[in-house]
């Protein structure tokens, strides 16, 4: 038998604030019971529920909000793209860590139903000299070459660099670009009741379960073995040819990925953002252990798993494309009008809360206060220097963070799909052949921590521009960029100001630029044994180049070209 | 036209690119899928790169268990066309023992991509019959691609190597990137010709074994 | 009808080269441990279920020589684990 | 001085996904094998030049933990296989 624990205290260890344990219990008129108090944590987390961060980042000029992902448009293709963050699974187990975080991407943009055709990954950590650092590096890109490699999605760009800020936190942000004939693509809202919510994928183990609470504390250095996934890249590699057979049925309304806090996140927030309910049916879920408690098959964050709402009559033909990828397929439950979340387990009632109440997360407000820190640095004068030039440059060119990364991106497979025009190396943007056009993308991520700490409106605004110079530089003119907040404790007031002033600075830019943010993601606490890491916004960037033939590297060509300086 | 299946496994991913580099260079092209259990009515089977079966357990060996696998055998034994394997396809051939020897992990045990040369070991072959080159630009994509062979097969290769690389780069015995049957009628190798098969991916060097193929098939059509 | 369960053990013929393993010594040796001989193998435990151990052993003999092992490179050993009795 | 020779297994931990073990089950399966649970593991090989059997388990103790198993996912067992006195 299990024990039953008080709500009220389970709720604490889980991570809810007493305020928000008396909404609960005040909007449901009740006690929750301890299967709620899991749901409700799980939802109401930084992961899931951006509760630190939503009312700022809709300051942004954001295109398109509530999808998996946004998208910008060359002619009648739909460049979808977005960026996530894999920061804390990653200093855990690097290798599988980004491995996930890898398959995590892919499928934002896959559940648009368009096809992924390019990954980029933009990687920080501690100094090389530090062999934890040292190790999670080779971790965390032999974890990217081994997961996306195999999913055939080449990894065509990104950005390695070394700072003693990230020694104990790593960032991990990694992108996935995906394309569709703007028709063709898929909604995550469920737009009518008595639709069926069809599980295809992997099966549901205990993996990564509170990997989504997990995400939004500190590392604490405890043993955190229980949140490892596990990336399984040829399911993955199946699910991307299921998903993209499956989203042209006729009969296929919608689709979400089963990310953070899995099953529970994805149906409860398809339901929501077509203003309806849903009823789930536990003992249908695929589970791959024995015993699992309803609260664990809602949260368990494994790999690979998609969820489609379809219309009733089409189980036949999903479930048959499922098999043919050798993939789980299960009806678990449907929408309802009414608008509550219901799960039952062998007829059995386990939970029943309004489901507006489950996914909005109360914001939280913290008040901001500017660092002295801020004023000291832009008193300082610049250094003089003295030691030789020749010297400086030579250390600056062996420096890791500048010296050649050829020994991580051959280790990554930039060429499978024959669309990338320009490989990495080769210019500071990748660009991708869109076939059947003599049109490419060029895409690339760029972050500058350091500049960023010295003055997060002013640093976050150049990443923007220099984003937007890199595609400038192969020909390529700006669309759009996706966003990754890596910061620190959003409860400390230091922070809060460096978020603020930052998403600023990244919304300013983006007006000027007229470059929309399609999208984003918010990974906070992310903070060193003694404070936050420099503030780390990542950009990454889409832009349109209109003739291949056009587009411009950046080697040398001839002997006795000229070389010019442009600009100050 | 010269009709060309290519196979496609739970895990390839090359396939749309062979079919891309194939239909470039003249070729008419179907997917097979590897449940497919009759007989394959094709000129040329071209058997792509990827991670078929996520390559767990060892690259290629649990593909050969896929039913259209019997049906590949059948068509080299019985002389039916061409066959080609890269790549993945190449470990696959190597599992089934339809081109002798294995792929073993890179020295580097490290996954490589990038271009290489490789040289051009022989022009007597329906393959190589028409390549006016003699040394090629391709890329490598992989982490299995050391070739090894058994002392007592070394024979069979004897005057079966396709191409051999300029530098070694994943320390495969001789050199050797890419191997003939007894037959000459199937070949296999780790470069990807399909991804350098248009002068917008590079030099399009990759264009010349399938122009080679499909001319050596045409004349073969029409005598 | 009975359930058995069999270790493969799948370790490279003598005379290929483990690079993993000779990688795997170096690192051992950089780091002053008085080791040797570092070969890496591949272990697979499953079950099987039939009449008889013989019956049992015949399957997995044939899983491990045409499946599990590639015989260019590699050899193998089968041990049986356990045996239970199935209801 | 003597040298020891050990096997040490490594396995993932109970609950651990082995995608390995699952997709060559599902081949098996559909080859119409009766077999079950297929899990993967690593088998190293290794010998240790020591004076007691005490310190050179310790030594592969410690590889084990360190170096040779991941602890966030695998767990390990070590036995020794033989031992050899040295000339
Ligand atoms: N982690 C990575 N993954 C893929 N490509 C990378 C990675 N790091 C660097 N690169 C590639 O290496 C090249 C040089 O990178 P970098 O030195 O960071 O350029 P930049 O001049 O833009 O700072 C670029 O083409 C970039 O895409």
């Amino acid at each position: 038998m299990q024990k039953t624990i008080n709500p009220e205290v389970l709720s604490t260890q889980l991570g809810l604030n007493s305020y928000e344990y008396k909404l609960i219990k005040e909007r449901l008129g009740r006690e929750p019971n301890e299967l709620e108090v899991y749901l409700f944590s799980a939802q109401w987390s930084e992961h899931c529920g951006y509760k630190h961060s939503k009312t700022l980042i809709k300051t942004l000029p954001i295109t398109i909000e509530d999808e998996n992902a946004g998208y910008v448009k060359i002619d009648d293709t739909a460049i979808v793209f977005k960026v996530e963050s894999h920061n804390h699974p990653s200093a855990v187990e690097p290798y599988q860590g980004a491995a996930t975080g890898i398959g995590g991407i892919v499928r934002d943009v896959l559940a648009m139903g368009a096809r992924p055709i390019a990954l980029l990954d933009s990687l920080r950590f501690g100094p090389l000299t530090d062999p934890k650092s040292k190790h999670l590096f080779e971790g965390v890109v032999s974890g990217i070459s081994g997961y996306g490699n195999s999913i055939g999605v080449p990894t065509v760009a990104g950005e390695t660099s070394f700072d003693e800020t990230y020694s104990t936190n790593p960032l991990i942000n990694v992108m996935c670009v995906g394309t569709a004939k703007e028709d063709e693509l898929t909604s995550s809202k469920s737009a009518q009741h008595n639709k069926l919510f069809a599980y295809v994928g992997s099966k549901t183990g205990r993996d990564g379960i509170h990997g989504a609470s997990f995400a939004s504390k500190e590392l604490s250095g405890e043993d955190e073995r229980s949140s490892v996934q596990v990336g399984d890249p040829f399911s993955e590699k199946n699910l991307i040819e299921a998903t993209l057979e499956i989203a042209a049925l006729q009969g296929v309304l919608a689709c979400q990925d089963m990310g953070a806090a899995g099953f529970l996140s994805s149906s409860s927030e398809m339901a929501d953002k077509g203003n309806l309910g849903c009823i789930l049916n536990l003992e249908n879920v695929p589970v791959r252990e024995e015993n699992m408690q309803p609260w664990e098959i809602m949260l368990s964050e494994s790999q690979e798993r998609m969820l489609f709402l379809i219309e009733p009559g089409w189980e036949a033909e999903v479930e048959r494309i499922a098999k043919k990828y050798f993939l789980d397929f299960a009806i678990v439950g449907k929408t309802t009008y009414e608008k509550k979340m219901k799960l039952y387990m062998n007829e059995k009632e386990l939970c029943n809360v309004p489901i507006k109440l489950l996914v909005n997360a109360p914001q939280l407000y913290v008040k901001s206060e500017v660092p002295g820190y801020f004023y000291v640095h832009r008193a300082r004068k610049y250094p003089e220097i003295t030691t030789n030039s020749r010297r400086i440059l030579l250390d600056l060119l062996k420096h890791p963070n500048i010296t050649n990364k050829k020994w991580v991106f051959e280790q990554y497979d930039y060429k499978v799909g024959t669309n990338t025009v320009i490989t990495p190396g080769k210019a500071d943007a990748s660009v991708l052949w869109i076939k059947g056009n003599h049109k490419g993308i060029a895409v690339t991520i760029d972050g500058n921590g350091l500049y960023t700490f010295l003055d997060p409106y002013e640093g976050s605004r150049n990443i923007v521009y220099e984003a937007a110079r890199n595609l400038i530089a192969v020909g390529a003119k700006p669309l759009g960029i996706t966003d990754n907040m890596n910061f620190g404790n959003p409860e400390n007031s230091t922070v809060r100001w460096q978020f603020e002033q930052s998403i600023k600075g990244i919304g300013s830019a983006c007006r000027e630029l007229e470059t929309p943010v399609t999208g984003g993601n918010v990974s906070f606490y992310n903070e060193s044994e003694t404070e936050a890491i420099y503030p780390t916004p990542v950009i990454g960037m889409v832009g349109e180049v209109s003739d291949l033939k056009k587009t411009m590297t950046m080697d040398f060509k001839f002997p006795s070209d000229k070389v010019y300086l442009v600009g100050k | 036209m010269i009709k060309a299946g290519i196979i496609v496994f739970p895990g390839s991913n090359c396939d749309r690119d062979a079919e891309f580099a194939l239909n470039s260079c003249g070729f008419e092209t179907e997917y097979i899928w590897h449940d497919y259990d009759n007989i394959l009515k094709y000129d040329f089977i071209f058997i792509p790169g990827g991670f078929s079966y996520g390559d767990y357990l060892r690259a290629g060996a649990l593909a050969k268990f896929s039913p259209v696998m019997k049906h590949v055998e059948k068509f080299a034994i019985e002389k039916k066309g061409l066959i080609m394997g890269v790549c993945n396809g190449f470990q696959i051939l190597t599992e089934t023992g339809m081109l002798p020897g294995a792929l073993s992990k890179n020295t580097s045990l490290k996954f490589i991509c990038k271009d290489v040369d490789v040289n051009v070991e022989s022009f007597e072959t329906p393959f190589t019959k028409y390549i006016e080159k003699k040394k090629l630009r391709l890329p490598i994509a992989h982490s299995e691609g050391n070739f090894k062979i058994e002392k007592k097969d070394i024979e069979l290769i004897k005057d079966k190597v396709a191409f051999k690389y300029v530098e070694n780069p994943n320390g495969s015995y001789e050199d050797i990137a890419g191997i003939f049957n007894k037959n000459l009628n199937i070949l296999g190798m780790m470069p990807h010709p399909e991804r350098n098969s248009v002068k917008t991916l590079g030099n399009g060097d990759g264009a010349y074994i399938f122009l080679s193929i499909r001319r050596y098939l045409e004349d073969a059509k029409n005598n | 009808m009975k359930s058995f369960k069999f270790e493969v053990l799948i370790s490279l013929k003598k005379g290929i080269l483990d690079p993993q393993g000779s990688a795997t010594e170096k690192v051992l040796k950089r780091l002053n441990y008085p080791v040797n001989s570092v070969r890496f193998g591949k272990n697979i435990e499953l079950t099987v279920n039939e009449e008889t151990e013989e019956k049992a052993l015949k399957i997995v003999n044939e899983i491990a020589d045409k499946l599990l092992s590639n015989p260019v490179l590699e050899k193998y050993e089968i041990k049986l684990l356990s045996t239970e009795v199935l209801a």
